[in-house]
This record gives C-alpha cells, structure tokens and sequence, in this order.
C-alpha cells in the first residue's frame, strides 16, 4: 500500500530526515517514537505533502505522491488526512462547520466560500462527531471546547474526508491522561472498525506499545528501530532516546497509574 | 554583612537615589523649559490681553436666550418687530410682544423699571433706575442728548450714535434710526416662526384640539411647518447631519473594503514577491501621509464642493490606515489553523476563507469600527472644507458671529451625533466579535 | 440551549441534526441579512453623496489628477526656488508640531487624571467615577473643530485656540484608552502603599503610573501623531500653523503653486517622518512589556 | 447637448445660510426656465467656488472681481462673465476700505508703521487684491511684505473676520469692502462693515476710516463656458430679468438694494486680471 | 495597649467579622488561625484602616481607630504596619525604594516624586534589610527577587515605618517552607528585639504554636478560641476548623517534613 524510499528532507545544513524507508502492505496501526527533533514531524508533515520532500519518494497503492502538483496534491490530501499536537483548529467557527472542512476538496470553492453545505455533509458530521461522542457540543464554538474535545474534533474532521491514512502528529501531547487515553482509543477505534490506516507520532513508549499494531523508532532523523510492539525493549528504547543508563520508561509515560507514581517520586524527591 | 560591604552597599544606595533624583528633576525640567518656551512662542501673555471677555460673555448669554428687535426707521417713522432682528423672525402685521404698548407713543418695558419711549418726532426717552431720565433727539445724521460729559461705562455716546447697554436690554440710538433689544431666555421660534399658525399653540391642543389651519391635519401642518422652520431650519440640520455621517460610513467602509485585498499584497505571509509587497506598504504610507486635508483639496476640484468628496477624501487616507492595520493584523496570523485547513486539500482560496478570514476578523472589525466613530469627527472638519454637512453650517454659522444660539444647537447635535455613533460602534462591536475578545 | 445539552438526557442524534440544521438556516438568513442591508446601504449612500455632490463621480473621476498636476508642473517649473520656499513655512511648520505637541502634553496630563479618576479600585473618590467617565466622554465626543472655532472668537486667531482644542479631545480620548489600561492593573502594589500611610496621589504615582507607564506613552506617541494631523487641519479652518499657510496658498492659485508645493512637501514629511519614528519607539515600548 | 442638472455656487464666508435662503426663489426660477434640477453649493470660501468653475462642477456663480481674474489666468476658456450688479445711483463699483479703532490713534496709513495689518480672503478683490496694490502707491516706502512697513500682515479669512479682529484689537488696521455712500456711523449703506452694524457686532463710534481705493468694479455673474448656448441665454435673461419680474428676489440674490443687473463683459475686468497677475505673478 | 472591641464587618448580607472582641495590654506575638474565609483578613484589614468596620471599635492607647479620617487615619496606618500574603511591593521598583516607602507618610507628595528621602533614611533602610539578610539585593528590582526575598524587602518595608504593630495577613502562605521558616524567625526576632507588637494571620497551626505567644482562632467571623499554644488543643482545632475527625492536623502543616509527607500522601490518593 504505502512506500516510503529514501525519503530525505533537509533544512539547510539540518538533515531533518534521513533516507527514511518504510514499507506498509496492510492497513496498520503504527506509532512512530523517538525524542524530541528526531524528524517525526517532519516524516509526517512529507506524506501529507504540507511540506515539500528534499528526495526520495512515497509511493501509495502505485500512485507516486512526492511529484504531485496543485489539484492532484490537494487531492492526496483529502485521501491523506492529517491531526495535530495542537489540533489546528479554525477555534471561532462551530464544531459542525470544523468538521465539514473536511470535505473542502470535494466541494467547489464558491458555495464553500459562503458556508454552503449539502444537507447530507452536515448529517454525516454530526452522526461522525456521536460516534465519538461528542454529538451534543455541534453547534458549540471550537474554542469553548475542553483539548480532549477538540482534538475529537479534529478526529471528526480527518474522519469527513474519510481518508485512507490518518496521519497524527503527536495527538495526545497537549491533553491530560483521561483525555489521552479517550482520543488514542478513538483512533484505535477507527483503525479497527475502519480498516484505516493509522500512523501517529508518539511521545511516550507505553503509548506506542498499548495502541499500535508496528513500532518505528526514530533517532537524528534516520530510522533506527523498526518492528512490533514486543520487540520494543528497554535497551532499543534507551538506544531511541539515546538515553544512559538513567532511562527510565515511567519518565516518558503518561498512563494514569504510572503517572501518579512519578508525581509521587518527584514530590520525595 | 560585614562593616565594609553595608557601607559600600549605602554607598550604592546614595549613587542610585541620585541618579534617580537627577532623572526624575530632568524629566520635569525639560517639560518645563519646552513650556516656557512655548509661552514665548505662542505668545501666551499676550493673548491675556488681547482675549475679548465681553465676546465669552456675549456667546455665552447669547446660546441660551435670544433677543427681540424693536426699531424705529427714523426716517419713515416706521416700527418694526423682529426676533433676532431677522427678517425671517418679524412680527407679521398688526402684531407685535405684549411689552410694548402705546400709539402715539410706543412704551417699551425691558423690566425692572427700564422704560424706552419713542416719542414723536423721533425723540426717545430712556429711563433707567438710579440714573436721571436720558432724552435723545435724532435729527438728521446726528443724534443730541441731554447726556453729561463724562458717561459711566455702559453708556457710548457720540454726535453721531449713542449706545446703552444694561442688564435689561440694549439701546442704541443712530441719526437713522433707534433700535432696542429686549432679551429673553431660551431659543425663540424653536419649533414655529410666527407665521406659522402653530406658535404659541401648546402641544396638547396641537395633538388633540381642534382644528387649528382649516387646509391641513394638525399633526401634519404642526409637523411640515415645524420641519421647515426658516429660522432654524431643521430639514436642512437634518439634512447635513445625515451627510456627515454619510461621509464617514462611505469613507470608512470603502476604505476597509479597498483595503482587505490590498493588506494581502502588502502582508510577509502571502505576499512571497518583495518588490509588490514594498511597492503595496509605500502605497499605503504615501496616502497616509498626504492626509484627508490635502486629498480633500484635491479631489475637490474633480468633484467639486459636497459629501462626495469628503468622502472619497476620507476613503484615500483610511485605505492607508487600515492597510497598514490589516496587513500587520495579517503578519500575525496563527498558522496553525491554516495548516489544518490545508491538511484536509483546501484551495487556496478556501484557505484564505476558513484559515486567515477567522482570526483577522474581529481584529478588522474592530478597528472600522472604531474609525467608523472617529470618521464621524473628521467628516465634521472636512465637511467644514468641501462643503458638505453640519460642519459647515457650525463654521458658517460661527462666521456670523450673531447667531450664537444657533452655533450651540449645532455644537450639542455635532456632540450628540458622535455620542451616538460611538455608541453604535460599540454596540455593533459587541454583537459582531462578542463584548470581550 | 446548550443548557439543556448539560443537564438534559443525551439527545439523539436525529433531534441534534435538525437543531443544528435550523440554527444553520437562522445564521445563514441573518447574515444573508446583514449582508443584504450593507450592500443596500453602501449602494443608496453612494448614490445619495454622488447627487448631492457638486460633481458625479463617474465625471470627475478622469480630472482627479488635474490639481495635483497644476500643482506640480508649476513647482517642477520652479524648482529652484523650492528649497528657499521650505524655509520661508518651516517657522509654520515649527508652530503645527508645537500645537500638536503642547497639546499632546497637556491632553495626556488631563486624561491621566481623567482615567486615575474615573477607574474602578484607583479612584479617589469612588462615588464620581461616573461623572469623571461622563466627562471624558464629553471631551472625546466634541470634534476639535468646534472648540477651535469658538476659542478663536474669544481669544482671537493664532496657536493658542488650537492647542487647547486639540488637548481637550487628546483628554477625553486618552482617558478612555489609559483607564482600559488602569483597570488591569495590579492593584496589590497599591494596596501595600495604601497600608503604609501613603495618600491617594502617592498612590497613583508610585504604585500605577509604574505599571502603566509603557502604555501609556505608547498611547501617547500615538496620539501624538494624530495631533499633527489635527493641527494642520484646524489651520486649514482658522488657527495658525501650516494649515493656514497652505489655504492662502491655495486660494492665490497658479502663480504661487510653488508655495502651495512647498507646503505639502513639509506636512507631508512632517507626517511620515513622525509616523515612522513614533511607530518605532511603540513598538520598543510595548515590546518591553512583554519581557 | 443636454445638461440634466445646474448647479449654482454661492461665495461662502458670509452667512451662507441665510444666501441659500436667499436663492431658493432663484432655484425655482431656474427650474422652471431649463426644466432640470437645480442646485446650491456654497463652499467654504472663494476657493472652493473658483475651483468648482474650473472643473466643471459648478455652472453658475457671483464672482467679486479678483475671483473672477484667478479664474480667467488657471483657465481662460472656462467661464464667461454676463451680468453685473447695478448699484442704486447707477454705478457699478464700490470701494475697499481701511479702517482701525479710533482709540489706537491711527488716522491714517501714516500711523500704521509698525503695526499688525490684516487683509481679509486671499481671493477678495477689495480685501486683499485692490488694498495690496493701492496702498504701496499711498506714499513711498510702504510695501505688503509683512515686517517691512507694516509690523505683520496677516489674512484674516474674509470681512467679518476683519472687522471683528480690527474691533477685537487683534490687529491694529484691516480693509473691508463698503459702497462709501451713506454714513459711515450706519457702517455706509452697503457693505461689510453696514451688515457689522446691522448685526450689532460693532459699534462704528468705536472705528474709524484710515484709507479708502479708487473705485472697484462689482464681480460678474459668471457662466461656465462649456454650457450648452441655450442654457448661456435663458440663464442670462433671467438673471437680467429678475429686478424687473421680482424685486424681492433680486435684493436677495444681489444681498441688497440694487437696480438689477446689466450686460458685462471680459474687458471690464481687465485690470483687475492684470493687477491680480501683478501681484501673485504667473 | 489594643482593644477590639464589638468589632463587626457586613458585606451586604455576609457578616465577615461578628462582634469581635480582642484585648491586649503588652506587646505581644499573636497568632490568628481559621480556615478560609473565617474573617482573618477582614479584621486585621479593619485594624489597619485599609477598610471601614461596619460596628464596633478599635482602641489603641486610649486613641480610638474607627474613626480615624483622612490624614489622622493615614497617620495611624503608618504606626500599624502591614505585610500581605502577595507582598504587596512594587514590583518595577528597587528594593531600597520599596523599604523608603515605609517612610511615604512623613514625605509629601512632591518630595516622593522627585526621590527626595533623606540620605539618613536611606542607610536606615540598609540597616534594616542588612538585619533581615538581604542588603545584597538592595539595587535589584522587588521583581527579580525570590518569594522569601519579597516578603523580607516587605517586613524590612513594616520596619521601615518604626509602627508600634505589625499586622501580618499570612506572611508565609505563599512561601516554600524553607523560607516560611526565614520570614517567621524573621518576625519572631523583630517581636522580642524591638518589643513590638505582631499579629499574624496563619493558616497552619503548627507554625502558630511555634512561633506565638498567644493563638486566636476564629470561625464564620466569630472568634471561638483565645488562649496560649499550649490551650489549643487537637480537639480545639478541630472545632476551629470544623472538620470532623477525619482532621489531621498535618494537612494544615507546612513545617518541612510535615510537609512531604503529606504531599505523598496526596499524590498516591
Ligand atoms: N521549518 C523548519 N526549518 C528549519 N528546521 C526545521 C524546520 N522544521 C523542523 N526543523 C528541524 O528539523 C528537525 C526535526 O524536526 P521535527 O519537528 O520533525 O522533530 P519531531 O521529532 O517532530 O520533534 P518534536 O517531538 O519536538 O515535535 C529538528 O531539528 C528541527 O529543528
Ligand atoms: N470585599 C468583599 N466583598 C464581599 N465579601 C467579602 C469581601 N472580602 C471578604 N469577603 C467575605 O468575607 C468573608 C471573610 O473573608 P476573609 O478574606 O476575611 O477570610 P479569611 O479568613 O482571610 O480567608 P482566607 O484564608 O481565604 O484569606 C469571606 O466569606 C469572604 O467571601
Ligand atoms: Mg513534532
Ligand atoms: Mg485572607
């Protein structure tokens, strides 16, 4: 389905990301881990083609991505939908109007322009947003939203272009751990009963090992581990975090339990 | 601490109030300076002297009272009543105030013991508490009186005219003719000129009394004639307030409207070619920098005197303004959001709507809105050059320097306009972007 | 609405897609509305200025360079003597800043008062807030024009009616934007003054105006700049200054278009060169808050 | 060709409100002699009307003499003077007059040295043009420049603000217009200083005469060059006509006593266009 | 010396401070303990003057308070110094002209805005932040110090003012323990060097028995414990409290080991 191959981008002397090579034959589940600058977001940002690769190609069921142009790219964007850290949501419009976005690619630009919608998209958003559970806040600003409902929101929104990837760039990095595990199910959710690809950036391994069917571990923007969520070991993580002996997992997790033992550490500490 | 450091650290101490003393005394002193200065420049003590007390006290009296002619042509022997000694204001025939009476001789009673008389042969007798009777005989081109050399300061007089001025009223007397204002509180003819047949009538006979001009409804002729008051002329007021208006929605909006597009060119984010972009920002400082005054001289002479021009006037300064507001408004867009929206295979133009419109737009708004209340100020002065609007009325009016009651009316309109549209930016404010944002 | 979303039993969705589908409907017909009103009102009120105007715009618009033209060629024709003639206004020119910046002085002096007066938790006397509000009001309301012209009657011509015109309205104006100001504030500082003793103006001087400072004389540039405008306007209608020298140039016409040139060069630069540095030192200064 | 409007201009500075009064039975007449809309403008001062003859927006209007000559020199083609004003006894002038309150002590033009001398609109004929040519010949030595002979010379902005400032002492002397018939105790019979008296702003014991021009001739009435002959005509005779047909009207429009108007052309105004040409230079 | 007497504070309906009657005839550290919004801050409010008792009177060497107006009260303010939880200084100020400000009421206006203290008061100021250790921060900015530093600049300000009482609104309530610690010795030493009076606000009823001659405990406006440290009894505090006996009194603790404990503690809950 998805190739990745030798996919490199750089900015100036930077090598953001690194002859990266991915291969996916199946709709899967994969969590992409490594600190902070390793290329996650950039890797990301290329198959949804927000940013431009350097070299290299992504190639999805034949189709070349990396060359497209104009409406075929933005076409590949709406097939390729995309969610943010931060959500990136337009925060004064209503939560229905966030979520029709999804479909501007497939409507003209006119009637869109003046928030015209078939009555049909508006059904469908809001029959999306109850089956994440959020039905009852629609006609509610974005912005009145608590993060763990408008990152469900952006959900809605990548699930209106009813997209054959999701791409997620660190979903859960801005919510607290009820709301992070609330949108990690969801996507997994989706995954499941959808058959739908998903790859998210993660942040914390406990995250990666619970949610995703594949691991891939970046480091300096090369891929350095690249496997299931068993052979994901205390060592590989040490070497994906480039951390010393003083790694301990709990430092990046976020689980409930897990986090309430390292507050309890620090506040001994 | 030991003894040596607490006394170097008093010794910094010392330094810094010294420093901050000296600051805060050179501050003051330049102020100062710059102040004396402008007392020399602006000539300040001057102007003391030359400033006319008697026309604040004149402007003053006059806004809130008006005065009522009573003049014999001494020549024809002729006597006239007149508000204002406006021909607009005179008593129609066979009419004339409850204070003057006589035939032969007319008695004019200013109040508290202050009597002219016109006598015949165009003699006047003044009398006036604590003062002996004052006997005038105009004769020709001459006035003769019975007046003693040396007059108490209310009094002018000369061969030629004598002039007395009291608390009651004024006289003057001139070879031609003799003139007595009577003054009287509040603004005369407000609402009717005599002759109409509604002055004098209250409002309650007018709403519900009988029929008071055989040809029209009362409600209708109260209403036609009090609109078109030739004193006051309210159509006209009306008229030009509407225009003052006009002239700042027209300049405002159109501004906005020219500007919006133009702040893309002009803004880092979407406007990659640096050379438009540059070109676009010099635009906008060069119309800026002209200012409404030179562009309404200009544009005056394409399009003559009238609301057109002050508004196209304010129209070219603001596009400047706000195209210089709107583009920083547009350099600090979130980029997230625009992001999101492009994820989804936006087209540019969606983009704009749904990733850029949102965020600027109660910026926008409430900058045209806020100008929209300030333009309304402007388009008084402007009006006051091209001609258009209760602006010139106020300058012409204060140009005639008689009509003072005439120039407050204006004055609390002009102020009651301007309260009124900054209260209408408020409120729309409120409604369009929510009261706090 | 959403009130019953919190409290009530989850809706269905069918009922939430038809609530939602008849709000869309209500904010599509109301901003319909509204769109239909502005349009309506932008065509009948450019209709309405172009007839009461002397000359129709679609006439005049090709003539709108005639004046501009007239003026310059007769300056380029000139231009030796430009230079000579920028020095004949600059004393004018001297006279517009120093209205502008005198009664900038004093508008901001009064509206700092005005705002310390009239802010809720700094006024001296709580109980005529809303006087010293409405005062503000008032002074921010009356166009400079009015006062400028009924100064003159009093006082004669010349910069003084001007600048205490212009000051007035600076007042009012800044009154309003510095107790928008005031009212964030922290008033903890004050407090603490409050309770050593300090009076009210010991107060305000140590414990707000540190506080407020920056924006304040940012709001002051600002209005600064705008006073620069004002004043050349009000000598355009009878104070002294630039505006003054400008209309008479005008009125001689061709023959004097060099002076009239010369004129709009020094505003014109005056203008822009005060805009660009005021600007700037904003931007500083509200850049400083940040930190 | 055809016109589907007529626009008027009325000279501000002088209480146009109570000239628009005054012309609205010249706006019917109009009316109903072209059968288009008519309508009044009154700009802010001589400028605006110049200006709006010059660019086509204006059609009609009551020029004083140094307006007309401003115009005749931006644009010769322009407009076209057709009737004057006659004056009571027949002529059709008037003069410029300076005058300076009578405790300065300034008799005349000799006692000015010094002193701060005000001239009313730069586009009045009798307030600036006329005086500024007249009284440097008044004796050798005097020249307009201000701080040469006089102490300042200053533009007011138009008549009243001459005689108010002058009454005020906000200068020491100032030039008006007046007819110089009559007493000048009532202000003469016509003129700025007559209208002063009549609105009991000054009080003339208080003035006095210092310098007075040669005769002055009356402004045209003039019509834009451009307008259809038809126009030019009907609008002429009924001008011409209005004395005769309605007195009431003409002491309206002519702002007093008057024995209607007579044909004028160009040529009487040469010199003042030469004078007005000597002095601003072009 | 201090007599409080019927002292009573309304807002609208909420009776703040009921008929409060407190007497002291020595100076005297006093201690008042309450839970939140038991009326601590409203009565020393009223005793400082900074607002107007609804009934009832203040007494202080025979002079009565309540009355005080206008200069009179500005006089007494400055014999009463006060210490607030949030410091209350400048904080774009230098030290040294935070501690001047004790002096305000003895300067007139024109002298403070042109900086006019004397070079006596100024050394004075030294001295007194030199004696709470802290005359190294004398140029800085209040801002840049640390809470602890703060609220000495603050006392050392009181001080400043040379007041016969210094009423303190919970001096260490937004201080870490460590410095608590400083700023309670702090006024404990001023207490028995300079015999003045000191009454705190305290929300922790370890440090009242502390450092506190005699503890007042107030509940809903009312005062219902006056006694020494040693009266105040776990059952008393409980009643002040009104807590049930799920009370312990570690939750209301900042001594320093008290202290992590309890924060574990909360952090396993
Ligand atoms: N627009 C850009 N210009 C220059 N360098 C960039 C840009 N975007 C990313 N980089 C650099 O590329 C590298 C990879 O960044 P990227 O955002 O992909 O990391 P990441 O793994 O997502 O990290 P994080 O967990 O912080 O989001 C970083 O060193 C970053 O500084
Ligand atoms: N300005 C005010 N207006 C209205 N009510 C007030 C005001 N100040 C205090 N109160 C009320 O008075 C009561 C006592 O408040 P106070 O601040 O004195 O309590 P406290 O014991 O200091 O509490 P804390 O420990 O929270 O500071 C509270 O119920 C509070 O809500
Ligand atoms: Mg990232
Ligand atoms: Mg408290």
């Amino acid at each position: 389905m998805l190739k990745i191959d030798a996919l490199t981008k750089r900015f100036g002397d930077k090598t953001a990301v690194d002859a990266a090579n991915i291969t996916v034959d199946q709709p899967t589940m994969i969590g992409i881990i490594g600190r902070s600058g390793a290329g996650k977001s950039t890797l990301l940002r290329m198959v949804n083609r927000l940013s431009d690769a350097t070299e290299g190609s992504i190639t999805f069921e034949g189709e070349e991505i990396t060359s497209l142009r104009g409406a075929a790219r933005r076409d590949w964007q709406s097939r390729c939908a995309m969610i943010f850290q931060q959500f990136n949501l337009v925060p004064r419009m209503d939560v229905v109007s966030n979520v029709l976005h999804g479909t501007l690619n497939k409507r003209s630009t006119l009637a869109t322009l003046f928030n015209l919608y078939p009555q049909a998209d508006i059904h469908k958003a809001i029959e999306i947003l109850d089956r994440l559970g959020i039905a009852e806040q629609a006609p509610k600003r974005a912005e009145a939203l608590s993060g763990g409902q408008q990152q469900r929101v952006a959900i809605a929104r990548a699930l209106m272009q009813d997209p054959k990837i999701i791409l997620a760039d660190e979903p859960i990095a801005s919510l607290d751990p009820m709301n992070a595990q609330v949108v990690m199910q969801s996507l997994r959710d989706i995954h499941e009963q959808d058959g739908r690809m998903v790859i998210a950036n993660l942040h914390t391994l406990d995250t990666a090992r619970r949610y995703c069917d594949r691991v891939i571990g970046m480091r300096d923007g090369r891929i350095v581990f690249d496997g299931t969520p068993e052979q994901l070991t205390t060592g590989v993580a040490r070497d994906i975090y480039g951390a010393g002996s003083d790694f301990s997992e709990a430092a990046t997790s976020t689980e409930i339990e897990t986090l309430d033992r390292s507050a309890a550490e620090k506040a001994y500490a | 601490m030991s003894a040596v450091d607490i006394n170097m650290t008093k010794q910094y101490a010392d330094d810094l109030f010294k420093r901050k003393r000296l600051i805060a005394f050179a501050i003051p002193t330049v102020i100062l300076v710059y102040l004396t200065y402008i007392f020399f420049a602006f000539d300040v003590s001057g102007l003391a002297a030359r400033a006319n007390w008697q026309n604040a006290v004149t402007l003053a009296s006059d806004s809130w009272s008006h005065k009522i002619h009573v003049t014999r042509d001494n020549r024809s022997g002729e006597i006239s009543y007149a508000v204002e000694g406006e021909r607009k204001g005179e008593y129609p025939q066979g009419e004339r105030p409850d204070w003057v009476s006589g035939e032969e001789i007319i008695t004019i009673d200013l109040g508290a013991g202050h009597i002219v008389r016109y006598l015949p042969e165009n003699r006047t007798e003044v009398e006036i508490p604590g003062y002996p009777l004052i006997e005038v005989q105009a004769e020709g081109r001459t006035v003769t009186s019975n007046l003693p050399a040396d007059l108490p300061d209310w009094i002018s007089a000369s061969s030629r005219r004598i002039g007395i001025t009291t608390p009651e009223g004024r006289i003057t007397l001139t070879g031609a003719r003799t003139e007595v204002f009577n003054y009287f509180p509040g603004w005369e003819l407000f609402w009717f000129t005599l002759d109409s047949p509604y002055h004098g009538v209250g409002l309650g006979q007018i709403l519900f009394g009988e029929q008071i001009d055989p040809t029209r409804s009362n409600i209708a002729g109260a209403v036609f004639d009090w609109w078109n008051n030739k004193m006051w002329r309210h159509k006209d007021v009306a008229w030009a307030i509407c225009e003052t208006i006009l002239m700042a929605f027209l300049g405002t909006m159109g501004a906005a409207m020219i500007a919006l597009p133009l702040a893309f060119l002009a803004a880092k984010r979407f406007s990659p070619i640096m050379l438009l972009r540059g070109a676009t920002r010099r635009l906008f400082d060069f119309v800026r920098g002209v200012d409404a005054l030179i562009w309404t001289v200009v544009l005056a002479r394409a399009f003559g005197p009238g609301p057109l021009t002050g508004a196209l006037a304010i129209l070219i300064t603001d596009t400047g303004t706000f195209g210089k507001t709107f583009s920083e408004a547009l350099e600090n867009v979130d980029q997230k959001q625009i992001e999101g929206v492009s994820s989804t295979g936006a087209k540019p133009l969606q983009r704009y709507r749904f990733g850029v419109i949102p965020q600027v737009v109660p910026v926008l708004l409430s900058q045209v809105l806020y100008f929209l209340e300030s333009n309304t100020r402007s388009a008084t002065i402007i009006g006051a050059i091209t001609g258009g609007g209760i602006g010139l009325m106020l300058t012409q009016a204060i140009q005639t320097q008689q009509n003072w009651e005439e120039v407050a009316y204006y004055i609390v309109l002009i102020i009651l306009m301007v309260m009124f549209m900054d209260w209408l930016s408020g409120w729309l404010r409120a409604k369009l972007i929510g009261t706090k944002d | 609405m959403s009130d019953a979303t919190m409290t009530g039993p989850a809706q269905s969705v069918e009922t939430i897609q038809s609530s939602y589908l008849a709000q869309v409907q209500r904010r599509r017909l109301y901003s319909g509305l509204a769109l239909l009103v502005f349009v309506v009102l932008m065509a009948s009120g450019f209709h309405i200025a172009d007839d009461r105007n002397a000359g129709g715009f679609w006439d005049g618009l090709h003539q709108i360079g005639d004046y501009p033209a007239d003026v310059l060629s007769e300056a380029w024709e000139k231009r030796t003597e430009l230079p000579g003639l920028i020095g004949k206004y600059y004393p004018a020119l001297i006279e517009t800043i120093n209205i502008a910046a005198v009664a900038t002085l004093i508008g901001a002096v009064g509206g700092l008062f005005l705002s310390l007066l009239g802010t809720r938790g700094l006024a001296k006397w709580p109980r005529l807030i809303p006087l010293f509000r409405r005062i503000s009001d008032v002074m921010r309301a009356v166009p400079e024009i009015v006062i400028a012209l009924v100064l003159i009657f009093v006082l004669g011509g010349g910069p003084v009616p001007a600048m205490i015109a212009i000051a007035i309205h600076t007042a009012g104006a800044l009154a309003k934007m510095f107790s928008e100001v005031a009212e964030n504030a922290d008033l903890k500082s004050v407090e603490g003054l409050a309770s050593t003793g300090a009076t009210w103006s010991q107060r305000m001087l140590l414990g707000v105006l540190p506080q407020v400072a920056p924006n304040y004389l940012s709001y002051t540039l600002l209005r600064f700049e705008i006073n620069i405008r004002a004043s050349a306007i009000l000598g355009f209608v009878g104070a002294g200054g630039l505006g003054y020298e400008l209309r008479n140039a005008m009125a001689w016409g061709p023959g004097r278009f060099d002076e009239a040139a010369a004129i709009f060069i020094l505003l014109f630069g005056t203008i822009v060169f005060f805009d660009q540095v005021s600007s700037r030192y904003r931007n500083r200064l509200t850049e400083g808050q940040g930190q | 060709q055809e016109i589907t409007e007529f626009r008027i201009g009325i000279l501000g500075g002088e209480n146009a409100q109570d000239r628009m009064n005054n012309y609205e039975c010249m706006v019917k007449y109009t009316t109903e002699a072209l059968g288009v809309e008519t309508k009044l403008f009154a700009p802010a001062d001589y400028n605006g009307v110049i200006q709006g003859l010059l660019g086509g927006t204006i059609d009609m209007a009551w020029l004083g003499a140094s307006s007309y000559a401003a115009t005749y020199l931006q644009d010769p083609e322009a407009v076209e003077p057709v009737l004057v004003k006659v004056n009571l006894d027949g002529s059709i002038g008037y003069h410029s007059i300076g005058f300076a309150r009578v405790d300065s002590g300034i008799q005349s033009l000799d006692d000015m040295e010094g002193k701060v001398f005000g001239f009313g609109d730069p586009n009045s004929t009798s307030g600036y043009l006329i005086p500024s040519i007249e009284i440097p010949q008044y004796k050798d030595g005097i020249t307009m420049d201000s701080g040469d002979y006089f102490g300042e010379v200053k533009f007011t902005g138009g008549h009243e603000q001459t005689i108010v400032a002058v009454y005020n002492g906000d200068i020491d002397g100032g030039v008006t217009w007046a007819d110089g018939q009559g007493n000048w105790e009532d202000g003469y019979n016509s003129g700025a200083l007559r209208r002063a008296v009549d609105a009991g702003l000054v009080d003339m014991n208080e003035l006095q005469q210092i310098w007075i021009s040669n005769v002055i001739p009356e402004g045209p009435v003039v019509l834009r060059s451009a307008l259809p002959a038809d126009v030019k005509a009907t609008m002429t005779q009924l001008v011409d006509e209005l004395y005769e047909n309605d007195p009431e009207c003409a002491y309206g429009v002519a702002a007093g006593d008057t024995l209607g108007f007579q044909p004028v052309t160009h040529a009487t105004y040469e010199s003042i266009v030469a004078a007005r040409q000597s002095v601003i230079g072009n």
